[in-house]
């Protein structure tokens, strides 16, 4: 039996948002967590102008779910602060992206990656 | 002659199953019209005896295609019946002169699972471990022989790779230590040549559907001379020499006669066109680039291609190649992420046999299937690659 | 709608088996064509799941016709596996906890031979003889209870004589003493209403072939809450939750669910038709003289008539008759000349019982089928006793 | 599987020649051998003329086989001594007939059968 993605999950899957990085250099910061060995990671990266997040890219190597999840999130977290970022919880992808229970570990891997931006930018703006 | 159905997939999946062949197909729904053969075969009045006569023509069809004496031939349900039938039949029977087993890791779950079954009944089995390549050498086999081995348990042909064993050398081995043979022929009938006397052969299952026949008939060749000692599965009206009761289902009979004679006269212009189409895609899939082959490279049926994707993750590869219906021994769903054990045995990583899909070609793929499902993988395995953290660094 | 066959005998053998209803056969055909379901049903890929729904719908189907929960149903090849599946399934399954069981002596083989490998397997078996009639009384059945009883299995119609066993009742006392209960519905399908829940049965064998479905598909009924322990027969894939592995026939479970479907719906108007065909043929024998009805004379099902011939002898009787295709539970052939066990059971010599035909009588039976019967029976038999020194004296 | 039947039984079983018995009298003699409760039962009925038979009848109970065999007989019998009678043997009737293996008991009642005919004969011109 072949698992069942949800609408959003195909959509995001079938055309990511925002794929791919910045390049490293002013106002870019970068956060990432998991590794391909797991069979999840994300890496975001993030142009940041004052206090909030001007653009998002993500990268992630993982199942439909993961992706379509990187891909939902590179959109929700532009116009974010940084404490939001050390704020965001798993909850809100799950409920968008309907994670089958057994896939919801996954989701912990995306939360680490984006308080790891958030620890990125405090390092960039101390 | 190209099934056409009414999903639009490219069906790359023979190796789970095959369409019914046309040809077959119209000799069965003779059988099911009003007029056809609906008599119960084991009925002595007219109605029986048509039907007994064509369960019988079926009979020797199959022998005739493995080369086998037709009084050799028990019809079971398939193939996973059919090993049941011989490993658990042979060993309970003898399992007062000896509970030594002996099989590999790569079998199918049919012959696996029996042989865990007979572990519990108190039989020590000998698991043997196939080389990288897929093959588990003769000499493996000879090394686990004992005295008290009672039945040895090999498959021609891998359903996931594709890998031939060989069993001819097995077999005369086995032979010479006076141990039962078993070959699980269910994914190399019509696709080599098969003859059990030859080959030293005991004990054959085989299927209909995966060469052209209906799903849910099949047989097991038993050596009668001299008799091999079996206990049934099940008992009832003593159908099949007592060894498999039930009324036999002549439609489903007829239809695994016709695939088999079939299956052998045209395999080897089969054959030769299922290699041509194969290597078509194997060259499609190797310019993609970070692909892999799984299992031996030359000793391999025509018609299946198992390839492992580098930097990939598995069940995204699946979901995105979901226009093919093709396979893979993996399954992400359901929280148990469990990678083929098949292609474990053979020394792939976990993350690499999830990655790894299973093509398989048959009588109505076509060049155009082909171009059209390396159009497929080349765009997703790029796009996933292109999205993966692991392509740049 | 009369199924013609190339053979002119009039076939008088629905207890045998069912020639296929054209309308399940175009459900089946369907399936067989290029264009129809031919991908495995456990892929996940569209060919699969389209098989799989398929397979679900037709669950759903048999399950309604039997009043179960289609999560209960699982495929197997015939009420032969039905029958040792339940059979050697729950007592292996339970051997630990008690090892008696209880039948009847007037129960197809599959039945019998399965409790046969019991007593093999060190269990006690209390085989319940039927009355004259043919009927355990449920009271017989509450006698053979012990604390240590663990499975009752009784069948529903007998398939020589068609007379009706009150497994209601007998599944009252089953369910009130914890012990699970068995029965066999071969016959009876679409021929009696049936309630699994209503009825107390635990488990229950049904085949397609005797409710004008294919041969070579059958179901077992098995209930699920509190759930049954079962050992399987084989094992493998998986599929049926684990009970019954194997690659599922989908065209076989769509005929089956639609013979299913079709036999509940047109139950009444059939048994309607059917008794009185079967009323005017026991009229014409009647009239012969001599004759004797086999079974209990009212508690019977609408399509089976067996009768027993005074002064004829068995095989010359059977033999003179052989524009008919008729059954007799007899076979003077390869000098077993063994009489019924079933006729036996009921108290009949081993004379007469040779000396009994089944008719059986079905969905494409005509009037004329009976006429003609009836005129080719009175030939014969006159003949026969005339020739006959006990006719005489 | 039903038994199988040779062209000659079907023949004699369709169509059985000299069917039935005469009635007691003179010159006619009758011979028996075998019940209805053993399964099989020859009744041999005969007119004499002479020191030959002249007509025969018969009656059997009994498989295809055995009718057969009683009519075919019927027609043997004609013309024989008494003798002939006493020296006749069930091989005849099996090589023209066909007995399966597990029928050829049978032929030994009709044997019996001939040879109380003879004893009948013995009795009525001693
Ligand atoms: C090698 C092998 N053995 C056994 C089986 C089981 O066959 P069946 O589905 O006919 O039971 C299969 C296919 O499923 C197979 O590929
Ligand atoms: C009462 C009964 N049980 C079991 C069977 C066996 O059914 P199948 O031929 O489907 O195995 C039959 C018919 O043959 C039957 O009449
Ligand atoms: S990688 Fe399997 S859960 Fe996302
Ligand atoms: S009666 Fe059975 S052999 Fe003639």
């Amino acid at each position: 039996m072949e698992p069942e993605y949800s609408p959003t999950v195909v959509d995001h899957f079938e055309h990511p948002r925002n794929g791919g990085h910045f390049e490293a250099g002013e106002g870019v910061i970068r956060g990432t967590a998991g590794s391909v060995a797991q069979g999840t990671m994300f890496v975001l990266s993030a142009r940041v102008a004052g206090n909030r997040i001007e653009a998002v890219r993500f990268e992630a190597y993982g199942c439909p779910h993961c992706i379509a999840a990187g891909s939902w999130l590179s959109e929700r977290l532009v116009g974010l602060e940084r404490e939001q970022l050390r704020a965001w919880r798993w909850r809100d992808a799950d409920q968008a992206l309907g994670f089958p229970l057994e896939k919801r570990g996954r989701l912990l891997i995306l939360e680490d990656a984006v308080h790891s931006l958030g620890e990125a930018w405090a390092r960039f703006i101390p | 002659m190209t099934p056409k159905s009414s999903s639009p997939a490219i069906y790359l999946d023979y190796a789970a199953t095959n369409p019914v062949d046309p040809r077959v197909a119209e000799l069965m729904i003779d059988c099911l019209r009003p007029e056809g053969a609906h008599g119960n075969p084991s009925s002595g009045h007219a109605f029986g005896t048509r039907a007994r006569a064509m369960v019988e023509k079926a009979r020797q069809q199959v022998a005739a295609a493995i080369g086998a004496r037709p009084e050799c031939i028990i019809w079971t349900s398939g193939a996973t019946e059919s090993d049941n039938l011989a490993i658990l039949g042979v060993a309970r029977f003898h399992a007062d002169r000896g509970r030594h087993v002996v099989t590999s890791r790569t079998e199918h779950k049919a012959v696996i699972d029996a042989f865990k079954q007979l572990e519990k009944e108190g039989f020590e089995v000998t698991w043997l471990k196939p080389g990288a390549d897929g093959i588990v050498r003769p000499e493996q086999v000879r090394e686990a022989l004992r005295p008290e081995t009672q039945l040895v348990s090999l498959m021609h042909v891998n359903n996931e790779t594709g890998v031939i064993q060989d069993v001819a050398a097995i077999g005369a081995i086995c032979r010479e230590r006076g141990v039962a043979f078993h070959v699980d022929a269910a994914q190399s009938a019509g696709k080599l040549p098969i003859n059990v006397e030859a080959m030293n052969i005991d004990l054959m299952s085989i299927t209909a559907h995966k060469t052209y026949g209906p799903k849910g008939i099949g047989a097991l060749y038993i050596r009668r001379r001299p008799p091999l000692g079996l206990r049934p599965l099940s008992f009832g009206g003593g159908q099949e020499t007592g060894l498999r009761s039930g009324t036999l289902p002549t439609h489903q009979i007829v239809g695994m006669g016709a695939a088999f004679e079939i299956g052998e006269r045209d395999r080897e212009s089969d054959v030769a066109r299922i290699t041509a189409l194969r290597e078509r895609l194997w060259r499609g899939l190797a310019a993609i680039g970070g692909v892999e082959l799984n299992g031996h490279p030359t000793e391999r049926v025509a018609g299946v291609l198992n390839v492992c994707f580098h930097n990939v993750e598995g069940e995204s590869l699946r979901f995105g190649l979901r226009e093919l219906a093709v396979s893979s021994g993996s399954a992400c769903s359901s929280g148990s992420d469990e990678a083929s054990y098949v292609l474990r045995a053979l020394g792939r990583s976990d993350q690499l046999a999830q990655s790894s899909i299973r093509f398989s070609l048959g009588r109505f793929t076509t060049e155009d299937d082909i171009d059209r499902a390396v159009a497929v993988v080349s765009r997703e395995v790029a796009r996933l690659r292109e999205l993966s953290p692991a392509s740049h660094g």
